[in-house]
């Protein structure tokens, strides 16, 4: 098999494997806005000679958000449902001068990974979690998620969900994670700007991203064209500057709060590690 | 080095500890489990001297996932566990063979099923290391049977895991990793030590899982400008996710193949007064350290015992087995569970009658013990 | 060939594995013997039984069965664990026992019984019970010449906490002497 | 600085006529094609590339990597494949 | 009811959810996994209208132990899932199994290993079935190769499950979950319908784990006053932990025997052309069916093929076995993996040829696929 | 075997199988004084007419904590490590006039079960979690919590814990749990009060409860003798009133927050979940 | 012994498992056949390929393998899987092609072809053309015989959505009537 | 009321020797015992019963159930097994 040739058209087609586009996703999915906002804030860092791109490390669970994992030309992995995490850690560890970002689902991170999301958080393990979040399991076709509003039918709730949807913020600031930001999809440049930030930093960094999966979700709920779900989506999303991530509101009927609500710089798991074992 | 710095009164745990060190580790994440947990201490105050990262992670799940990463990334990485944590790492021990990542994973058997006796022995996840995974794939799993061995095919099995890109199972039990005996500790060049195999070809060339001539291909590391991608779904060369019946035919079979085509640096078993024996055990682990004695004391009254032990139990060395039976009645398997690896000797052999003698046990069975279940085949 | 199968049992805090993993390690270090050392211990009860048992022999084949069949020397140093174990002995095997916690009498009359306050001289003369262990393996060394003082002193040394390390000396000497006293 | 055009390249085969461009371009220069890619789908055209203003919402909003606007010399639009 | 009242036009994940509400199912615990999730969402829509519960939970390890919760609480319990949420089971199947809970797993089969292709179909889970938990435990598996087996095999697998509070395992595949047919869908009493048994002695008398004569302990029910203990570790009839040699013998080998003493209940196959058959094959799930269509057509044409097609794979009827192998010269053994099914089948047959064609296409096998790899030996 | 006869002596004596006390637990463990006020809660609210405690489920998951299941007279199980809250959960769901408790060890509950403590709080499933937290594995001699103070030497962290403790209290507020309390051994009376209250309500409710393993972590941390830790913690926690789970600190060299955090009286998932199948 | 083998294929979205599954199941509930429906669609690619095979045979036993092997039945509502799919269909089997996708050189010349432009039909007669599969299904039934008509009908009413059978019986009428006047 | 007195039960197979109860309580009427129990623990034992407050925090303290107080007509200190 020979190397397939990589064509080079859009901006960011360098940190695409473009050979493979157009990619799996749905006409006007999330999931490409949000890795495209990615990739454009991985262009300005490089660009500016703030990141060398050949150690970014890109790793996805399973999930459409997974997805992404194969499509990016960074090293990277497409790892079992939920693990991402854990596999960044360890290669993180054993090669410190890795950057790992772990982009994947609502359902991989925070439901069967929950566990490995909050001790990450904890250690304030060195890596970046771009959350996904579009309310549903998305690939395996539309069971609830976590983040599934309450009372929404879905395939595995078709009298109504009646679980409260989870608050991955609210979950990152309890366990200790050292930068939380919530956006939408609605907001790519915000998005892109909060990646630009927070890429850099070391500790543990949670960028939720409230996506659109208008395929799915938004057959469950009645908005089946891109654009609808993403007015939709428009109309709930609120910014709001220097509030704590306890208050920051995750109710699809009232409001999702949008914004950075927390920055803080305390050292990241790699470094106290080595310093531990450096003093040992 | 002296006579006795090379000399180490050691128990299996720490004996295993001092070859994955002899080894190369610099990788170990785990999660606490008796009896496995001495071996993480052991090494926890060890590797972090010697450059090494070795970490606590939150359960076995997250473990495994971690040396898998630290794998990619370079290391030489491992974990111990036992029956339980065994078990929940199964999902991901598939994904460590599908993505052709060299790990280690010791598993000091204990008293099952479920948490069964903590602190207590057993032979129980024999067939559950060779499947405790969905899907068909390879894996090697070695059984020592004394301090010395856990430290030789400690290096053994990284360097088998490194060579085939396979993850390597090291089964101990309860008995061996309390016990502590005489060992002596080797260093290149006395020892081998292997390292996997790295792309000759620039990053442009490069397709991670193309494999040379032995089925093994070249493996790049993160952070190299490889830009190399791991992928759990059914991949191509590229590791690019294809639903083609030949890549996938191809793939699933060179899992398996690569083991079976480079058996000569996998198979090991020992033979004890074979040649002529009219009743042939078949044992491993501490437990055939009593079926030795049982043997060693019938040659003595004249009987012609023998015992044949499997090292590598996964794949097991069939070839050798059917020799080794050739001129007996009988085989009798002895081990610390219902019926596990006599089902391969089973197998195996065509011709005479294999008979299996389950030793259920809290404690090591002493001769005694055993020889009460066999008399009646003797 | 020569196969030694010891036997030392006592309860949990009394150093039974210290005990034999000392013996072990100076046998491993100072003599050519091949050596095996299992510890049990019922890690249910804490403070309940706690056993050691060191196989000795010439070569490695012949420490096949790893563990104790048949002790051709034993010790006890609380009696729980002599009643308990007692079946573990050969008739005519060596027995140590601690005359703290066990009388004569509770002794099988075919051994070759030594009876031996290892916990009061511990106590009395070396100025802590914890070391009663150790002046267990000094008269062990003193009696059965299977391993040196020295050679004990050595493992010591190499694997006791630094500020642990000369109270133990002391009860080895201690207990050395005691032994060939008794040898006398 | 004189007033500047902009490039808007569309690549033909990426696009998934998911009209997410369409609807956010704030000049309304977007619209459906009339032309099917290799995946059946019609990408989108530039009706009025010389109105564009370079904002860029179309590039980022789109999902699929399938438009991008550039500063140019003339108002242009650039069909890629 | 009437004659179409009775008929449905289901695929075998719908069989088996109309099978497990004829077999009285009323909890459901399970995670979406592709091909899995049909039928959980087919039950999402039916159980809760019978008074059932029905529920996603985080994982399929909380799936599984809620599940084992629920049996203890006096439902008829059950999950299912593909191969990767099945590994993930792994230590619970076991603790299920050593607790005695009757349940059932259903798990659909995919492509694998690891993630695998999620939608492409395979048969790599056979060994993994009776293995994938640590320490020696008694399981049950069967196979349907067909949607009205799916259903009756369901309420099969409910039946062994509390008759011998084992956990029961159905193994169907990726093409027979996507395939609907023509199911007759029947009631008691045309369908035995089975529950455990209750104590018989009042709570101060109950002992939770003594057997009675079937080496099945009769199963008492959370919230009814037995005040009953269910204990992972080794435990005597009390459910007591205690480590003692003679209980714990006793336990391991009544989790095994009990299936093996009431193997009349459980042991089902079916053959086709065996009589005189000489050449044999065996195979199961949708593979068999397009083996069964090379043997019909082989028929046609005069030539003495045969299929043996287990139903329980395990354990499997190898008396049966043998006697359908007797005029044969050769047996092949056909499955969609690289040899599983095989060892067991090799493993019994010990006066011929036993050959193993793996069929590794991602979907069913044509009859000519079949014969491709299989032409060599005929 | 016959069934042995059950001594009773001491008042909760008919809770517990006397027959097989004394229990493996150590001389002056923590474990025994929780599991002591929670005897005394169920006895008083059964006597008060206010509870069948044949109806109780007694779940523990596997640790020295663990070990509690077995020695209480109630229905019960001891499952796999971190696999309580899911089993009592479906043993709920399938029969709803179960009172199920989880009572299990801090590793147990938040580090390997972390994930299923989060959803079952999220989902407010109906279970009361007395999570005994004894800052260390203990069963297993003494490695690392996700409890364990930072900087402590433990046998697998040598040379002092790199990772920052997790706060349970502040996790169960995160993820939205009904009931939410921290208490220690050294207020065994408040403790009692606690479960007493918080035992017959619905919905997810945790009392984590700091207890003392002096085998382990007393001689990890230089104070063997049970009464040396029983101190050093009564020096440590300071009740408070009133004040928010999210500032219910958790720092061993500072202080440990006590007190009732949150008290709500959302509905539980048992009843939501029958309300939406009989809607359905 | 009978067993036909039916193929339809067309591109996601085109309702082919939906037609394979009314197909079925009238076939099962107004006739004594065994039906086997089989669903194959490339999940990966949503608007991909999409595929119902469907055997129908006198007994169960007959219906041994599963799929289709070569089709003498076959629909195509789209070129592309027209042409992915052909050689899965025997040489003289009885085509249908929707002809508003697919032209007539397209399909193999030994083929006995009937080329129905079911979109265009379902578009402009049924008024939307998301049911163009029952206008097929129409055809079908008049044009082969196997299934009758209200048999069709009926499994559309167990099985369509409420708000969507009225539209789906029209669009089934329009194609058998429309199959009526080719037949004739 | 008249001012009362307590009865202390020792399960004296029970106690670990743990000397919490010893330590907390505030009359310091608790003290080590001589004698051993079934498990070699010298258990706890009462030396003024007479000075018992009736706290109970020995009681709730005892993490092996093995010391309980009951208001009693005399001062007494009961051994049970
Ligand atoms: C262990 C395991 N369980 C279940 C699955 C099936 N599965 C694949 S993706 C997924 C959930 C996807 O949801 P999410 O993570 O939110 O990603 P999305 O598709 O919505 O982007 C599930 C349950 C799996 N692959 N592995
Ligand atoms: C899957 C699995 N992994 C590991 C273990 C070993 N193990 C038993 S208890 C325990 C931790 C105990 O800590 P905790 O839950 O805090 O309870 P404690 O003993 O401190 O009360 C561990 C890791 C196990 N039994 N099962
Ligand atoms: S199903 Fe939803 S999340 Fe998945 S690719 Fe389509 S739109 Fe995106
Ligand atoms: S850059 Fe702005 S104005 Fe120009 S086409 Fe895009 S969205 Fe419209
Ligand atoms: S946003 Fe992109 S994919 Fe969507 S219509 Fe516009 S160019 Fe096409
Ligand atoms: S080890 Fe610690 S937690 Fe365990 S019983 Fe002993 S004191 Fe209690
Ligand atoms: S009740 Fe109070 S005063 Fe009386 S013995 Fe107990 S602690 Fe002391
Ligand atoms: S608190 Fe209980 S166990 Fe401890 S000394 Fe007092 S009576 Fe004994
Ligand atoms: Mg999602
Ligand atoms: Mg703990």
């Amino acid at each position: 098999m020979a190397v397939a040739k990589r064509p080079i058209i859009h901006p960011v087609d360098k940190y695409l494997r473009t050979e493979r586009l157009p990619h799996v996703w749905c006409p006007g999915c999330g999931i490409g806005i949000t890795l495209h906002a990615f990739m454009r804030a991985v262009k300005e860092l490089e660009d500016e000679g703030r990141i060398d791109s050949s150690k970014i490390l890109f790793v996805s669970g399973i999930g459409c958000t997974g997805r992404a994992a194969g499509y990016v030309n960074f090293d990277g992995a497409h790892t079992p449902h939920g693990r991402a995490i854990p596999y960044a850690m360890g290669a993180k560890l054993a090669r410190p001068d890795l950057i790992p970002v772990v982009f994947s689902g609502d359902g991989d991170l925070v439901g069967i990974g929950g566990n490995h999301f909050i001790h990450a958080a904890r250690r304030n393990m060195d890596v970046l979690v771009i959350l996904v979040n579009n309310m549903i399991y998305a690939l395996t076709g539309g069971q609830v998620a976590p983040t599934t509003p309450k009372g929404t039918y879905t395939t595995t709730t078709p009298f109504g969900n009646p679980d409260r949807p989870i608050n991955a913020v609210k979950i990152a600031a309890a366990a200790g994670a050292n930068y939380i930001a919530r956006w939408a999809v609605t907001h790519p440049e915000l998005l892109k700007n909060s990646i630009k930030k927070a890429l850099p930093m070391e500790g543990f960094r949670l960028i939720e991203v409230v996506s659109i999966c208008p395929e799915i979700f938004g057959r469950h709920i009645g908005f089946r064209a891109p654009i609808e779900l993403y007015r939709r989506l428009q109309k709930v999303v609120k910014i709001r500057g220097k509030i704590s991530p306890f208050e920051a509101t995750y109710d699809w009927e009232k409001e999702i709060i949008l914004g950075e609500f927390q920055v803080r710089n305390e050292p990241g798991y790699t470094r106290v590690l080595m310093e531990a074992f450096k003093h040992g | 080095m002296s006579r006795e710095a090379d000399i180490g009164f050691l128990n299996s745990n720490h004996a295993a500890a001092e070859g994955a060190l002899t080894a190369g580790v610099n990788f170990y994440a785990g999660y606490p489990i008796t009896p496995a947990s001495d071996l993480f201490e052991y090494l926890a105050r060890k590797m972090p001297k010697q450059g090494g990262v070795i970490i606590q992670t939150e359960d076995e799940i997250a473990a495994i996932n971690a040396i898998i990463g630290a794998s990619w990334a370079g290391a030489k990485a491992m974990t111990a566990t036992s029956g339980p944590g065994f078990s929940l790492m199964a999902e991901s021990i598939g994904f460590a063979a599908m993505v052709e990542a060299p790990i280690v994973i010791i598993d000091d058997m204990r008293t099952g099923p479920s948490t069964g006796v903590a602190t207590a022995t057993g032979q129980g996840d024999v067939m559950q290391a060779r499947w405790l995974s969905h899907g068909h794939y390879g894996i090697v799993a070695l059984a020592p049977f004394s301090a010395q061995e856990a430290y030789d095919l400690t290096i053994k099995a990284f360097n088998i895991a490194e060579r085939l890109r396979v993850p390597v199972v090291l089964l101990m039990d309860y008995v061996l990793v309390h016990t502590r005996e005489k060992v002596r500790l080797k260093k290149p060049p006395e020892v081998e030590v292997w390292s996997r195999k790295k792309p000759r070809v620039p990053p442009e060339e490069y397709l991670p899982f193309k494999p040379d001539e032995d089925l093994v291909p070249p493996m790049a590391t993160y952070g190299e400008g490889y830009r190399v991608f791991v992928e759990s779904l059914v991949h191509d060369y590229r590791g690019y996710y294809v639903t083609r019946d030949d890549v996938y035919e191809e793939l699933v079979k060179r899992l398996s193949d690569k083991i079976t085509v480079n058996k000569h640096i996998v198979l090991d078993h020992v033979e004890y007064y074979t040649d002529d024996a009219e009743i042939l055990f078949v044992a491993f682990g501490s437990t055939a350290r009593s079926v030795l004695s049982i043997v060693r004391h019938a040659r003595a009254r004249g009987l012609k015992y023998g015992l044949f032990r499997p090292i590598s139990i996964w794949p097991m060395d069939t070839d050798a087995l059917l020799k080794a039976a050739e001129n007996a009645r009988k085989i009798i398997v002895v081990e610390m569970n219902y019926g596990q690896l006599f089902l391969e000797v089973d197998r195996v052999i065509k011709d005479k009658p294999v008979y299996l003698a389950p030793i259920l046990t809290l404690d090591l069975p002493t001769p005694e013990n055993i020889l009460e279940v066999c008399r009646k085949w003797l | 060939m020569v196969r030694h199968e010891i036997l030392i049992a006592g309860r949990g805090g009394q150093g039974i594995l210290l005990a034999g993993y000392i013996l072990g390690l100076a046998l491993v270090k100072s003599t050519d013997y091949y050596v095996v050392h299992s510890e049990a211990y019922s890690a249910e009860t804490r403070g309940g039984d706690s056993r050691s048992e060191i196989v000795i022999t010439t070569s490695e084949e012949e420490a096949d069965y790893m563990k104790v069949s048949k002790a051709s020397i034993a010790v006890f140093m609380y009696k729980e664990q002599l009643l308990k174990y007692k079946s573990k002995v050969s008739k005519d095997a060596l027995v140590l026992a601690d005359s703290t916690y066990i009388t004569e009498d509770m002794l099988e009359k075919t051994w070759k019984k030594l009876l031996v306050p290892f916990s009061r001289i511990a106590e009395e003369q070396v100025g802590s019970i914890r070391v009663a262990n150790m002046v267990m393996l000094g008269v062990f060394s003193a009696v059965t010449g299977l391993v040196s003082l020295d050679g004990l002193k050595a493992a010591v040394k190499e694997s006791v906490k630094p500020g642990w390390i000369d109270i133990n000396l002391k009860a080895l000497d201690v207990g050395y002497n005691t032994g060939l006293k008794l040898k006398a | 600085m004189p007033a500047r055009h902009y490039k808007i390249t569309i690549v033909a085969n990426r696009c998934k006529e998911c009209e997410l461009c369409i609807n956010i371009c704030p000049k309304k220069i977007l619209a459906k094609g009339d032309e099917y890619n290799a995946k059946g789908f019609r990408f989108t055209r530039v009706t009025r590339p010389e109105d564009c203003i370079g904002c860029r919402l179309c590039e980022h909003i789109c999902p699929d990597f399938a438009i991008f606007v550039e500063p140019s010399e003339k108002p242009e639009e650039v069909i890629a494949r």
